[in-house]
């Protein structure tokens, strides 16, 4: 093989056909109200967490949901837990069991 | 909004190239660009719609700017009529007159092209020539170019060319006075003075990385432009 | 001499199986016991008070069943009736059988059967105060007294709310099974010495006797033979009611035993579980009173999650996860527990063992010098929620002239709490170890919170060398100092007391005296240990907003039942939650104080920024 | 796939295309990489008639430069005004360019002008102070390939060839790249529009071949300017490529027919690249898929030399293609040079099946 | 010629109108081009948001029309007004007893007009880059709701049934690529209805909403948009559609961005609906040019004042009703079209009124 000073680069496209769906079906079972959110970002925006660091729980679980999950797991670590982004949720999202259930996936699914 | 800004509406490509942006992501979806580099050409359009030089300014000195290949995929599928394309193209040259290129990896290899394709223009008046396509530079051309580099004065001459010759025909030598035409539209024109602006903001920045540059294409700095890749420019930071 | 006959074994076999199983239980939580409570129980049995006040509170808890009485006469008399009449019945028993036996040591069967052995003439009338004749009448009478609270028992399946139970308990297979021998046991005891008596024609007391004549009469065929069947029965249902002990409801009798000694020795339950709460799961009686005072139940409709199915699962070693997580923690069965468990501590362990295996990062906090400080207010994440709180508290800070640094100005770090109630303690520590330097660095002498769910973490976990107070004790101080004067402004409210501010932190007259000064208190059905959850609980993992609402809702019923003119709270969760539903205003205790400062609107426009404001 | 669909499309975009006497300026890359190609395009030219004007005084329109953005736009326009000079010098006013990258500059330029007429007199100055040169803007701006789309039909009468597997009698299966500036911006401007171009699937059709739609049929070829340009980025460029490659490979093409000069040279040299990166090779039995620019195909068709064409300077052996088609080539004369004396050959790639 | 008034267009705003001017004792004329009444309407299935069949609403409307002189099969040729009095020339035979040759031009004279031609719908084809026409598995809102009523089920031109369904948001609305700038309003809540009918009929289908905003404007609508999420699990992209492909399975590439994640996403479907939106109908231009009303530059009449007048316009005795005006709901369109009647029974009852 010849070495011509750069290399070929993954596709940073969401594939959807290739994503791996097993988590978030799990966390679709354990926290069913994950389909209720309509992406308007509240949780985010009062993040005790994100106003330390760039942790975006809207985009973490939206991530899940299109069978991305790699791109997230340490992500997923920088949560508080104080529950300010399921009292905002105008969805009534359960986002702390939310979270707790994207780890149990991630725990139970590698 | 600020002087920044006010510069780029002086630039004919950011009024053609930006009315309003819904972020409907179109752009993205298209761009070869954002499937190989960190980039979303939307969010760019974005950060430019908020009209705030700070904003704008860090986005002149990021790698970011660099990433789009110009195809102008982007332009065709707008549904506001927006070409995130030409806002480059705009942003780039901004770029290059207040000398924030050099503040980043992908900025800083203008040198080595205005070195080879600024410098062949003038020179030759092509964009390309072949006796400058070596094959070390160029490995990817392969054993045929390998070949024919080699032999180039034959291989042009059975190809038909009328190589290094006088009158019409396939890279014939160009009369001086014309090359001196160009020489003087550069002058007229802000070329030659868009040249001078990207060796001396390179030369500053040389003294501060502390890494040789001289006039030539065979030092520190250019081959260092040429080839570096000391940061991911593709997952999301 | 011994009698013998072989329908003794089953009642002896399941005698011998249950001793057994109860020493070895009492071996294993003994000896698992950590070194220290190892040394505390020594001690303890040393200590003839300690053992004294034991006994006292076995036979008071135990076998009187007090915490029954008090909460409704029935369910006691009905558990005083078996525990203490069985109790009786078996003492006495031993008693009787030396009349008929010298010997001290006597088979175990002999005096529950005694009358099988033993039928001797008729007393008449006139030896009615001999010894035999005593005894004859008293095992009949603690007989009927313990059938008395069989027929209770069998009148509660129908008419719990006679009981003061509005849903009984849904048992097991064990518990099924055991609980039938132990109604069957009596009755056939009854029948076989009756029909014994009447065969004999003695040897029964004014119950035995009477129902065995009668029943010699009306049922014809060999009598001697009917009685013995039934002497069996009386016996299998014994043994088997031993043997099925270990496996149901009825392990909670020797293992509440063993509780309130190790109680009373001072043994405390720990925090990721030790034998002690081992020990705990074992002595629910599975009474149901949790499921009444459960307000997921008797508010939302869910009840098949309350502390007593959690215990029953974690005695089986099998609690599906979600009993675990859905819970509001906010103690009031902990309250009502007639056995004392402390069955929020047994959820916790449980989320500890199921968050344990996740990991937290919380490396991008980032420690910058808050500056110095007197007071050190820390307002907590709700109250970023809720502005209008820690807008009042820094009003009154300035009203007081306190030198206080608000050290969560810019948003707060968690407090860790909210983790430890998803069972995260182990990751929880970073955070408080982060707030806990924070807090430090600010060299003040007194920390004041406005959330109660901060202030119970702060007391509990992080073992400051200052000062730790809810917003409503500093307040109280503040007047009681005379930092500040305040002025009523005779309005009728009603005082909601936070979970973790009452039964969490023990915190229920500095609010109220507070409130006294202020306005005009009104009391509320359910209040101080008794209050209820708003519904909001940062503990209640997995359980839809819709039956949050419900519980939120019912609690307000309860609360605004005397149409009060504000709703007063001192938890900016509690605030959040009410005002979703609440028709009535919602506000904390610190607002309406700093709204009681006199002349505060006048200086308000005095102020020269607030006074355009103020221009109409 | 609705054929029809297509059709209702190209006919809404029926470019015009002058007839005759055409300005033509050569581009960077052709040059450089394909000469013969350009030569061979004059030479049909010429076969049928038509007066193509070629001044040697024109030079670069900068296009490269201006796309890597060393070049400010009023320098790049002022370059394209000069070409614009000569061809009224020369009394021409049908401008054929022989570059994608210039024809797109060129389209852009003239659409800025005219919406901004206070620029074009900027430009006329700028011309004026630099060179003394005025100049008419073209009646009818063309690129070569719009010329060759409008001949297809003579070609296809005078040809030699169809695009045939003489085997089989199956039609030769052809996937075509347009180039990214030859519609993108203008639809109007190129024949077929923007989505579905029919510049080169006219030829195709018109010569025997079928053309094949495939899912990254519209994607760039990578060149990208300053993505090929630097060492560094070259990766962009060849991934940009590869993802082509893959998706065409189901579609099993025998032949890319390429409209920009750019794409044939990263199509042909990136395959070969890929190949000694990863081992893999798109075509049948360890051979690339030809890849040919729609001068050469033309000449191929008329029956002209391979040779002559220059298809011996592709990386990507095209022998395969010849035979399938039925072109007699002389392997000895590969890669000798004018005066048939031998200039050596160039080496074997370790992947590529080579002749 | 007292007091009659000539409802141009037959969908359901002329047919509401044309009824409620009856009601009033006018003698009204309706023209509609096609053979019968209903427009866009009959074509629907089941009406957004609570899903009950358009077919009601139809016959409801034709109920009121009992009164109404229909005419269908004719196109209006010519309009001209003296005074108070409107001259329409229609191309067709009207189908009365004093009826002229087949083909022959007839006159009718009415002293007020009222404008209900609609709209057209989008021309999806126009859209190259989405392959409609070209692609087989790509078909429109409109499509689909014939194969709804069709009750033949929904399969892919393969004949299989689809397990992947997009629904694009947005076709030929807020485009300036196709000249259209507006919304069209009622594709969103059409594209969320849709999507819940297909997963009633094919549970084990995903179905893919992809979207630049979901405007759920109306009562009920934003309810609708929870049921699919929440019952229904439907996928809701935000992100416009860049192109479409086909495979050689026949099913379709479709790429956009994930502007939630800020990522090139690509998904292959097995049918793409395509929400076309509203563009104003071609008949429209043809008779605001006879009678000279300003129509705005995205085609669709311009009433005399947006809100106090808005079915009035700028001439005398010339009324609009409905989707000429702009995108509208077959709700509105219905209350719209009565405010017009109203409006216009003013005008014939007033007797010398402002503008004459």
């Amino acid at each position: 093989m010849i070495d011509f000073g750069y290399t070929i680069t993954k596709d940073r496209q969401l594939d959807y056909d290739r994503g791996d769906m097993r988590y978030y079906r799990l966390v679709q079972s354990l926290e069913p109200s994950v389909d209720v959110c309509m992406e308007c970002g509240s949780c985010t925006a009062t993040c005790s967490a994100g106003q330390f660091t760039e942790f975006n729980i809207r985009k973490a679980h939206t991530l899940i949901r299109r069978g991305n999950t790699e791109s997230i797991k340490a992500e997923l670590r920088k949560c508080m837990f104080c529950g300010k982004c399921q009292l905002v949720c105008p969805r009534g999202v359960n986002l702390r069991n939310l979270i707790l259930a994207m780890n149990r996936a991630i725990e139970l699914l590698g | 909004m600020g002087a920044l800004f006010e510069k780029l509406r002086q630039d004919i490509r950011f009024v053609e190239g930006l009315k309003a942006c819904l972020n409907c992501g179109t752009c993205t979806a298209i761009c070869p660009a954002a499937e190989f580099y960190n980039y979303q050409p939307r969010k760019l359009v974005d950060i430019l719609q908020t009209r705030d030089d700070e904003k704008i300014e860090e986005l002149l000195k990021s790698d970011t700017i660099w990433y789009c290949g110009e195809c102008m995929s982007c332009v065709t599928r707008c549904p506001r009529n927006n070409a995130p394309g030409l806002l480059i193209t705009a942003l780039r040259s901004l770029s290059q007159e207040m000398g924030y290129f050099v503040e980043s990896e992908k900025g800083r290899q203008q040198l080595a092209i205005k070195r080879t394709v600024g410098h062949w223009i003038l020179k030759y008046g092509y964009c390309l020539y072949p006796s400058q396509i070596t094959p070390e530079n160029h490995p990817e051309q392969g054993p045929v170019w390998e070949w024919e580099f080699q032999n180039l004065e034959k291989v042009m001459e059975r190809l038909g060319a009328n190589y290094q010759k006088a009158g019409p025909g396939v890279l014939r030598a160009i009369p001086q006075e014309d090359l001196d035409e160009i020489k003087k539209i550069f002058d007229e024109t802000g070329g030659t003075s868009r040249f001078e602006k990207i060796e001396s903001f390179s030369r500053q920045k040389a003294e501060e990385m502390g890494i040789q540059l001289d006039d030539s294409l065979q030092n520190d700095y250019i081959k260092h432009i040429y080839t570096a890749v000391n940061k991911d420019h593709t997952t999301e930071s | 001499m011994i009698k013998f006959n072989l329908f003794v074994l089953p009642f002896s076999l399941g005698l011998i199986y249950v001793v057994y199983s109860i020493i070895i239980h009492y071996y294993r939580w003994i000896k698992s016991l950590p070194a220290v409570d190892k040394v505390k129980l020594a001690n303890g049995l040393r200590t003839p008070s300690k053992v004294l006040a034991s006994l006292k509170e076995i036979f008071l808890e135990g076998l009187i069943h007090r915490k029954l009485w008090k909460r409704n006469p029935l369910l006691g008399y009905m558990h005083m009736s078996f525990a203490l009449g069985w109790f009786l019945l078996i003492v006495m028993g031993n008693l009787e059988s030396r009349i008929y036996h010298g010997a001290y040591i006597n088979a175990p069967y002999y005096p529950i059967f005694l009358k099988f052995f033993i039928h001797d003439r008729l007393v008449l009338f006139f030896e009615i105060f001999t010894v035999p004749a005593f005894f004859r009448f008293i095992m009949d009478f603690l007989l009927l007294f313990v059938l008395s609270g069989l027929g209770l028992a069998l009148i509660k399946r129908k008419q719990s709310q006679w009981f003061g139970l509005k849903r009984t308990t849904n048992h097991s297979f064990f518990d099924r099974v055991a609980l039938s021998c132990l109604w069957m046991i009596f009755p056939l005891r009854l029948l076989a010495e009756s029909y014994t008596a009447g065969y004999f024609g003695g040897g029964g007391g004014f119950l035995t006797q009477n129902l065995g004549n009668l029943l010699i009469k009306i049922s014809p065929g060999p009598a001697e033979s009917i009685a013995y069947i039934f002497w069996w029965s009386y016996s299998l249902a014994l043994g088997l009611f031993f043997i099925m002990m270990p496996y149901s409801r009825y392990m909670h009798i020797p293992s509440e035993l063993l509780l309130i000694i190790f109680r009373h020795c001072g043994i405390q339950p720990k925090k990721w579980g030790s034998s002690f709460s081992d020990l705990e799961l074992h002595s629910c009686s599975r009474c149901g009173v949790c499921i009444d005072a459960c307000q997921l139940n008797f508010a939302a409709g869910i009840s098949d999650i309350q502390a007593i199915y959690l215990i029953r699962g974690q005695r089986d070693q099998y609690v599906p996860e979600n009993i675990a997580m859905t819970c509001m923690l906010c103690g009031r069965c902990q309250e009502a527990c007639p056995v004392g468990i402390k069955v929020d501590l047994l959820r916790l362990i449980k989320r500890r063992e199921i968050g344990s295996g996740q990991v937290s990062d919380f490396s991008y906090l980032t420690q910058g010098h808050p500056g110095f400080a007197e007071v050190v207010y820390f307002a907590g994440c709700m109250s970023h929620l809720t502005p209008s709180i820690h807008i009042a508290m820094e009003g009154i800070f300035r009203e007081a002239g306190v030198d206080y640094l608000f050290v969560d100005r810019g948003g707060s770090t968690c407090c860790g709490r909210p983790l430890m109630l998803a069972g995260k303690d182990k990751q929880s520590n970073e955070l408080i170890e982060f707030n806990k330097t924070l807090i430090r660095q600010t060299r003040a002498r007194l920390l004041v919170t406005s959330c109660p769910i901060c202030y119970k973490v702060f007391r509990e976990e992080y073992n400051l060398p200052i000062r730790i107070q809810h917003h409503s004790q500093y307040i109280l101080e503040l007047v009681r100092e005379g930092k500040i004067a305040l002025q009523s402004q005779h309005r009728k409210v009603v005082y909601h007391d936070p979970c973790d501010l009452g039964r969490g932190g023990n915190v229920y007259d500095a609010p109220r005296e507070l409130l006294r000064k202020i306005s005009d208190l009104m009391p509320v059905e359910k209040e101080c240990a008794d209050a209820l959850c708003c519904g909001g609980s940062l503990g209640l993992m997995n359980t839809t907003l819709q039956k949050k609402d419900e519980v939120t809702r019912n609690v307000l019923q309860f609360l605004l039942a005397g149409n009060p003119d504000i709703l007063v709270t001192a938890c900016p969760l509690c605030k959040k939650t009410f005002m979703k539903h609440s028709k009535t205003e919602v506000r904390d205790i610190a607002e309406l104080v700093h709204d009681a400062i006199p002349g505060r609107q006048i200086r308000k426009i005095m102020d020269p920024q607030k006074a355009e404001a103020a221009i109409p | 796939m609705k054929l029809e669909g297509k059709r209702l499309i190209w006919n809404e975009y029926q470019k015009e295309i002058a007839d005759d006497n055409y300005f033509y300026v050569r581009s960077c890359v052709r040059q450089n990489f394909f000469p013969a190609a350009e030569k061979t395009f004059l030479r049909y030219m010429k076969e049928f008639g038509k007066n193509v004007f070629e001044n040697p005084s024109h030079t670069t329109c900068s296009g490269i430069g201006y796309h890597s953005d060393i070049v400010p736009i009023e320098t790049a326009m002022t370059m394209v005004a000069r070409q614009f000079a000569l061809m009224t010098e020369s009394g021409y006013e049908n401008f054929v360019t022989s570059c994608i990258t210039s024809f797109g500059l060129y389209t852009e330029i003239l659409d800025t002008w005219h919406h901004f007429p206070e620029i074009e007199e900027k430009i006329r100055v700028h011309l004026r102070n630099a060179t003394g040169r005025e100049f008419v803007k073209p009646k009818n701006l063309a690129h070569a390939s719009d010329v060759t789309f409008k001949l297809r039909k003579e070609i296809s009468k005078a040809g030699k060839y169809r695009l045939v597997n003489q085997n089989t009698g199956e039609p030769i299966r052809v996937v075509e790249h347009i180039g990214c500036h030859y519609s993108r911006m203008f639809p109007s401007k190129g024949v077929g529009g923007a989505e579905y171009p029919y510049v080169l699937v006219g030829m195709i059709e018109e010569w025997g071949g079928e053309v094949i739609d495939y899912p990254e049929r519209r994607h760039c070829c990578g060149f990208g300017f300053r993505q090929y340009l630097i060492k560094a980025n070259r990766g962009y460029s060849i991934s940009a490529s590869k993802k082509k490659f893959e998706s065409m490979k189901p579609y099993k093409p025998e032949l890319i027919l390429t409209n920009c000069p750019g794409c044939p040279m990263f199509l042909d040299r990136w395959q070969y690249t890929i190949s000694e990166m990863e081992g893999i090779t798109y075509g049948e039995k360890g051979q690339g898929i030809p890849v040919l620019t729609y001068e050469e195909l033309a000449g191929l068709i008329l029956g002209y030399d391979p040779w002559d064409l220059g298809l011996q300077v592709h990386q990507v052996p095209v022998e395969p293609l010849l035979d399938k088609i039925g072109i007699p080539y002389d392997p000895e004369r590969k890669f000798l040079d004018k005066d048939e004396n031998s200039i050596g050959k160039p080496k074997s790639p370790s992947f590529l099946k080579f002749y | 010629m007292e007091n009659s008034v000539i409802v141009i267009g037959g969908g359901i705003s002329g047919m509401t109108a044309a009824g409620m001017l009856a009601l009033q004792g006018l003698s009204v004329t309706l023209l509609e081009k096609e053979k019968e009444t209903g427009g866009h309407l009959a074509r629907w299935d089941r009406l957004f948001p609570d899903r009950r069949k358009a077919s009601e609403v139809l016959d409801f409307a034709r109920e009121g029309m009992k009164r109404v002189n229909l005419v269908t099969g004719v196109t209006v040729t010519d309009i001209s007004r003296q005074g108070r009095e409107f001259t329409v020339v229609i191309n067709s035979p009207i189908p009365n007893p004093q009826s002229p040759t087949p083909d022959h031009e007839t006159v009718l004279k009415a002293r007020a007009l009222l404008l209900a031609t609609g709209f057209d719908l989008f021309e999806a084809r126009k859209k190259e880059e989405y392959g409609y026409g070209i692609y087989n598995n790509v078909i429109t809102s409109a499509d689909l709701e014939d194969r709804f009523k069709l009750k033949k089920g929904i399969l892919t031109s393969e004949g299989k049934i689809p397990a992947r369904i997009g629904i694009v948001h947005c076709v030929g609305s807020r485009d300036e690529k196709v000249g259209n700038l507006y919304c069209s309003k009622v594709c969103c809540v059409t594209g969320v209805k849709q999507a819940i009918e297909l997963k009633e009929m094919l549970p084990a289908a995903e179905v893919f909403n992809f979207y630049m905003d979901l405007r759920m404007f109306d009562r009920h609508f934003e309810e609708l948009y929870y049921e699919a999420q929440q019952k229904w699990n439907v996928n809701f992209i935000r992100g416009r559609l860049s192109e479409c492909a086909e495979n050689p399975d026949g099913s379709i590439i479709v790429k956009t961005e994930d502007t939630l994640t800020g990522k090139p996403f690509k998904i292959t479907v097995d049918l793409l609906v395509l929400l076309t939106g509203f563009v104003p109908a071609g008949s429209t231009g043809d008779i605001a040019g006879m009678l000279g009303l300003v129509t705005g530059t995205d085609g669709f009449i311009n009433s005399a004042d947006s809100h106090i007048m808005n079915n009035s316009t700028d001439i005398p005795g010339v009324f609009v009703a409905g989707a000429v005006k702009g995108p509208i709901s077959i709700g509105e369109a219905i209350a719209d079209a009565r405010a017009a009647a109203i409006q216009l029974a003013i005008y014939l009852n007033s007797p010398t009124p402002a503008d004459d």
